[in-house]
């Protein structure tokens, strides 16, 4: 039978799959998975692709999670149309899914909690509209082709920074890639022709639109000695762009609440196991954080939230 | 010879060919009449196995012309060539070792059936190539890799048996063949003289040059040096063509004294071969190793030199028992020629300079330092006194001839100053005149020269030539599966009784 | 007792196989060794199982083919391109399929023209058909309609069970056999082992060495087209930055499978194994729930344990037996 | 005339490297031939450059590793731990290359152990090795204090321009001479040469052949160590996932320098020379602005390119004049 893995152990099972693993981002959704899973006394397995951008492979997760036959999956797609099938068969084998962070064009999950990702692009916008009084000149550094949350931040960025007349859009076809390391060499070489005799940056504003090309900027402007002489917005928190966004090095960053994406999922899916009605779709919010604001208690957990405690 | 000059199958006319600044061929003429076995001869490097191989298509010319039964030919290819009807077993094995024997004998001549391989057919012809070679019994579908060295040879003559030829050419075809291989082989290339065929040998043999051949030609850097027929000519006559001077003695032999034990083997087993060796080899004498191919000698010399690993019995080199890495015999004194020059004995694509110096035990100063310009004096200084052929110490040495490059072998251990040299084959594929001088290198290194305060070593022969044995070494002994008979004073044997013992009807000691 | 050898050969891995197969089905969940879950490791297994077929070839002939990853993603744009234009499907798979045969055909023409070793020009190729894939389809993922194409490689519909696996996966075993039939009994297949084996040897017999790595070539970019189409049956979208890396696995397969980078060694069987090895350990690790770096050290630590055990057991054999 | 043979060798990719960078200067922004964008160059390719010398004695040894970018990744989070505990940042970046050092002793000594082909051994290392940094790590980066170390790989800052480049481009130049060095004037390299051209005869000549792998692997291991250091110093964060994939850049470094896969040629300054022919396409192309796609298709491109010419050039001269 394909239950016999929630069966024989009488607790049910929840799957978890991120996009990937390494990213402070997924280990707060999963802080958030376990905070549900322990509150509501439920296992939690967590596993992703190997490689960060790899949807073959996140395919053949969910597979193995069907085969075995876990209560019910929660999953952050790394793919809009590709993982339909799986969670097609999902559906077909019983095993209920949540969708989480990004969308699926799809009929057969049960809730999608995410963060509004146009809309997260469009407050960086904004803000570097607000900062740069409305004129200069601006690039944006894209993260890889084809993933859909960051270039729906991208889409809502250039979409909104377009609205503003004074300000030029120099340079956006540039991809950071799928590391710090690859986001940081294109950085450089991307500024390289943007500098003026003097070693100046002859840009205003820059916006990064995830936590790796925001921190390989970073190091890159750190590097040439722009950091703090530019203004820089970028996306996504870590310990070291917190620390940039107190020194005055960023300028702002948006973030998401992955720790109650992690949680809303797994408790949506054991709502829904249990009989109760969830909401198709459930917006779990994107926060600009300045450093007027970085200093207020409610950011803390945003920013900074105590992992720790929930893994291990 | 009954008839009178017959149209030559083939001929080639003023032949050139340079490598770089090697002139190789410097318009060499041949020509072959149909039913004739035509030897070629010359010394290491005369540029035999480069003209045979323009004939076979593998090499273009840069001058020169050839007809083939009156027609002009120019093979672009060796399939050409091969489709012509010239079919060639060239000097070094060239064979695939990972596919089977059957597939390396058709391979390129596949027949086809029904769009697959005909798998019956070249079975058959592989077979039936191999049984006029007395080897009915091989299994064809043996992987070649698997095959000593002996057996590989017999492979690639059936290769050139198999396709059908009008022309066959080999090249030292018997460098490594037993003598009843060779009997076999001798009594194909009659049969195919009576079809009609024209046939060119080389060979350094030239005893088997006497026996087989029809006419001879003898080239000496890249030129003619004669020819005629060989009924008419002595072996001597012959010589002294080829390295332009009279050969004096060729086995030299100086008044040597056995000293102290240097190895002493009780029972030295491997598997699968040798089964049971006992011997001791002293300092001031050469020691033979007589045995069909197959015996197991090269086993023992691997064995006794760390290569493979010991089974059973006791080596004692020197005062060290035990086995031992290669290392550390080169350490203890002792050196290696190996039978397999391509692909075991030098590293084909390094210079003269690093294949004699490889070891570097006392080349470098005790940090491990080396000067590029030390090496080079000192495989320049070998090369002078080895007579080794070549442009400099920087050529690599896959582009010197055979003898040459065993003779860069031999400067390796005489460069390590070993005191025992383990010696497999070390004049296959040599000329005359550099054997000779390899024999008198061997008696002086045997027989030490005390004024110069040189010690005289101690030299393990393996040789499947038995003159060679018989006028070398001081004492024989004779290897018969894998068991090592008792070693007796050369002038105790004769070819005969060591055939006789090689066989296992030797008369017990 | 030669006879056997190429069969001996795969025995080795396939021991393997059962190990570490059971060792799951020992330590893993229930549902690891379920009809179902065997099912679902043969239609992972099927992608990189095809490609290494043309690998096997390649590697056989002593060559390298790095760009695989990228064929495999132009493949699937070109395929959800050809579909979105309308084509009906089985045009658009071929149409694919030719995709792959091009490139392969390419890297074959580079290789003997340019006479540089496969290692570079197949990474240049790996470079150029990924940036085609990129530049083709947009730099994003091209949608397609859905069309037969996705029940490839799609689990088996209720009431299917008597094809026991999906049609991309029989597709697959046809393949093999196929291969290892040309490898065994014509003479392209002889050719290809005599040029890994001798390059120089095969020359002199008169192989058309140039024409036969160009078909070795291309057939591994058929290959590595049909599991494009796989790829893209699984996906059902054209995707640029698909397989990425995957020639790793691929090569993988075929060495874990006994094949050698020298050259002429190397089995399908063997080849089919050493690719089922590595998506038995990643599913069993899945399903065990163990971390993403365990299972990297687990499979790291089990394909050298695999690799050594065979290659001990034939070492072993040879000196036993010879 | 074989004396200046090596020089002659390097002497096509150097070709090939002006002709690269004189389209570039040419094609490309004003800036991009500016001193300003010469050290960024040569700061990207200090981290691929110095894991290539390691790799270097590897292929000419014979041998391949393919675990250099999980040595790195391991390195990085080794050296912020180590920072993070307290320790001084020289005892720090001592202890990253000593992992690097250990993970290729693990690698040489698996090697001449298990008779199992670098291949497999690696790729299992790479697997096993980027397993234990995530571990380490617990899948996450590791922070660390800023210290002197950032400084290694940083732009130089006003006023120090009479250092040309950062102190880490500098160890990278003068690790190059050192092993440079090494290969001509040690018997160590020779004997590496030696392994290389032919193990057997190697082995017959009383090489330690062994012995002499386990100090090439472990010399490629501290290589990885001190890119591991440098690409720490880019990073100033310890990243468990960093580096991935360079492998295939290092490997071509060297093979792109005229190294050869099947052992016994090679040479530090082609290694050199096609570490900077990489990172000098990536830099122009990125700063012309080209999109992506065409990026990765130029790089292709020029590599089989410029490969192609250098042993094009290569045949001729032997044919020539040798
Ligand atoms: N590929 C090559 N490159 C450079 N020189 C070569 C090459 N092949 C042969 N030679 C040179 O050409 C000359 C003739 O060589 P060849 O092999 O024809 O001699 P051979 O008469 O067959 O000698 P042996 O009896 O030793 O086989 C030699 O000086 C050899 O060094
Ligand atoms: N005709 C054959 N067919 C199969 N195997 C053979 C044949 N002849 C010899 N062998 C194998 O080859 C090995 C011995 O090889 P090898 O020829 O090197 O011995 P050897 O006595 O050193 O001969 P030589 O030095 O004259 O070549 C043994 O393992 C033997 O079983
Ligand atoms: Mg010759
Ligand atoms: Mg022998």
């Amino acid at each position: 039978g394909k239950r016999e893995g929630s069966a024989t152990s009488g607790k049910l099972t929840i799957a978890v799959v991120p996009k990937g693993t390494t990213h402070e981002f997924w280990r707060s959704i999963h802080a958030g998975a376990v905070k549900a899973g322990r509150e509501m006394n439920v296992e939690i397995i967590w596993k992703g692709p190997m490689r960060e951008d790899d949807r073959e492979q996140q395919i053949s997760v969910m597979e193995d999670f069907i085969s075995r036959g876990v209560s019910g999956i929660v999953l952050a797609p790394l793919d809009d149309i590709a993982l339909r099938g799986p969670v097609a068969n999902a559906r077909a084998a019983g095993i209920p899914v949540v969708i989480i962070d990004s969308d699926l064009k799809s009929d057969d999950y049960v809730s999608f909690a995410a963060t509004d990702n146009y809309l997260g692009g469009k407050m960086g916008a904004q803000e570097l509209i607000r900062l740069l009084h409305g004129k200069g000149r601006v690039i944006m550094l894209r993260v890889m082709e084809g993933g859909a949350s960051t270039t729906n931040r991208e889409r809502g960025f250039l979409e909104t920074i377009a609205e503003a007349p004074g300000i030029t859009v120099v340079s956006s076809n540039q991809y950071g890639g799928p590391t710090v390391e690859s986001a940081y060499r294109m950085s450089e070489n991307v500024l390289a022709p943007l500098t003026d005799k003097s070693g100046a940056l002859t840009i205003d504003g820059i916006f990064t639109p995830n936590e790796s090309t925001t921190f390989g900027m970073l190091r890159a402007l750190q590097d040439g000695g722009h950091a703090g002489k530019i203004t820089f917005v970028g996306f996504d928190a870590s310990p070291k762009l917190v620390e940039a966004l107190r020194s005055g090095q960023l300028n702002a960053f948006v973030v998401q609440n992955p720790m109650s994406m992690g949680y809303i999922g797994v408790k949506t899916v054991i709502s829904h196991l249990r009989g109760e009605k969830v909401e198709k779709r459930i917006d779990t919010g994107v926060t600009l954080v300045t450093p007027e604001n970085i200093n207020r208690p409610d950011m803390k957990d945003l920013i900074e939230p105590d992992l720790t405690r929930w893994l291990e | 010879m009954t008839q009178a000059t017959p149209a030559p199958r083939f001929a080639m006319r003023g032949i050139r060919k340079s490598f770089g600044a090697t002139a190789a061929l410097q318009g060499v003429d041949l020509a072959v009449a149909p039913g004739e076995v035509h030897a070629l001869i010359g010394e290491n490097g005369a540029g035999k196995s480069t003209l045979m191989k323009v004939l076979a298509g593998a090499i273009r010319p840069d001058a020169g012309e050839m007809l083939l039964d009156g027609q002009p030919f120019a093979p672009a290819t060796t399939q050409a060539a091969r489709e012509a009807g010239v079919a060639m077993i060239y000097q070094e094995l060239s064979l695939a070792p990972h596919l089977p024997v059957e597939d390396n004998i058709m391979l390129g001549m596949e027949p086809i059936r029904f769009g697959l391989r005909d798998r019956t057919a070249i079975r058959d012809r592989a077979h039936e190539a191999l049984a006029m070679l007395g080897y009915g019994s091989l299994e064809p579908r043996t992987r070649v890799g698997d095959l000593p060295i002996a057996t590989r040879q017999v492979v690639e003559i059936a290769r050139a048996l198999a396709v059908g030829c009008k022309i066959l050419v080999l090249d030292e075809p018997t460098s490594s063949l037993t003598l009843a291989d060779i009997d076999h082989l001798f009594g194909v290339l009659d049969t195919l003289r009576s079809k009609g065929h024209a046939i060119v040998y080389i060979s350094h043999f030239l005893e088997e040059v006497k026996r087989i051949a029809d006419k001879f030609t003898v080239l000496r850097d890249g030129q003619t040096a004669g020819s005629g027929a060989i009924a008419e000519h002595s072996i001597e006559e012959i010589v002294n063509l080829m390295i332009g001077r009279k050969l004096e003695q060729l086995y030299p032999r100086s008044t040597r004294t056995p000293g102290e034990v240097m190895i002493h083997a009780v029972g030295i087993g491997a598997a699968p071969k040798p089964v049971n060796a006992t011997f001791d080899l002293r300092r001031g004498e050469v020691l033979g190793l007589a045995g069909l191919v197959g015996a197991g000698r090269t086993e023992l010399l691997r064995t006794l030199f760390g290569l493979d690993p010991v089974a059973s019995g006791e080596i004692t080199v020197r005062v060290h028992s035990g086995w031992a890495t290669p290392r550390d015999r080169w350490q203890q004194g002792a050196g290696m020629v190996s039978e397999d020059r391509a692909t075991e004995g030098l590293a084909g694509s390094l210079s003269i300079a690093s294949n004699i110096t490889m070891n570097l035990s006392h080349d470098a100063s005790p940090l491990g330092i080396v000067h590029p310009r030390h090496i080079e004096t000192v495989a320049r200084e070998w090369i002078d006194r080895l007579g080794i052929r070549t442009r400099g110490p920087d050529q690599e040495v896959r582009t010197l001839s055979g003898g040459n490059q065993q003779k860069v072998a031999i400067a390796r251990l005489l460069h390590e100053k070993v005191d025992i040299l383990l010696l497999d084959e070390p004049t296959r594929g040599i000329d005359v005149a550099s054997k000779s001088q390899i024999y008198e290198l061997i008696d002086r290194l045997a027989a030490g020269d005390p004024e110069h305060d040189i010690q005289p070593r101690a030299i393990l022969l393996v040789s499947s030539y038995l003159p060679e044995l018989l006028g070398v070494c001081d004492r024989i002994a004779v290897m018969h599966r894998g068991t090592l008979g008792p070693a007796r004073p050369a002038s105790a044997w004769t070819e005969h009784t060591l055939l006789l013992a090689a066989t296992g009807q030797g008369t017990p000691a | 007792m030669k006879r056997s050898s190429s069969l001996a050969q795969t025995l080795g891995p396939l021991i393997g196989l059962i190990l570490i197969f059971a060792l799951f089905a020992v330590a893993g969940p229930a549902s690891f060794s379920s009809l179902n879950n065997l099912e679902t490791i043969a239609r992972q297994t099927a992608i990189v199982g095809t490609a290494a077929l043309g690998m096997t070839l390649i590697i056989i002939a002593g060559g390298i083919d790095l760009s695989v990853g990228s064929m495999i993603a132009l493949v699937t744009v070109i395929t959800a391109a050809l579909l979105q234009a309308g084509l009906p499907p089985i045009v658009a798979a071929l149409g694919g399929i030719a995709t792959g045969l091009l490139c392969g055909f390419l890297n074959g023409y580079l290789v003997t023209r340019l006479k540089v070793v496969p290692f570079i020009v197949t990474l240049g190729t790996l470079l150029v058909v990924r940036g085609a894939a990129k530049g083709f389809a947009h730099e994003q993922k091209i949608d397609a309609p859905l069309t037969w194409l996705k029940e490839l490689l799609a689990a088996l519909p209720q009431g299917e069970g008597w094809r026991i696996v999906p049609w991309g996966v029989w597709l697959a075993i046809a393949l093999a056999f196929l291969v290892a039939g040309v490898l065994l009994y014509t003479r392209l297949g002889r050719h290809i082992i005599a040029i890994g084996s001798n390059e120089q040897t095969a020359r002199l017999c008169g192989v058309p060495v140039d024409r036969v790595k160009v078909i070795v070539y291309s057939l591994g970019g058929a290959f590595a087209g049909v599991a494009g189409i796989l790829q893209f049956s699984r996906l059902t979208v054209g995707d640029p930055t698909v397989a990425s890396g995957v020639e790793l696995d691929v090569i993988a397969a075929v060495v874990i499978g006994g094949g050698s980078l020298n050259g002429g060694e190397g089995s399908i069987a063997g080849t089919i194994v050493g690719a089922l090895i590595m998506t038995v350990i990643r599913s069993g690790c899945a399903q065990m729930g163990l971390p993403n770096w365990v299972q990297e050290m687990v499979t790291g630590v089990i394909i050298v344990i695999a690799v050594a055990l065979d290659r001990w057991r034939q070492r072993r054999k040879a000196s036993g037996a010879a």
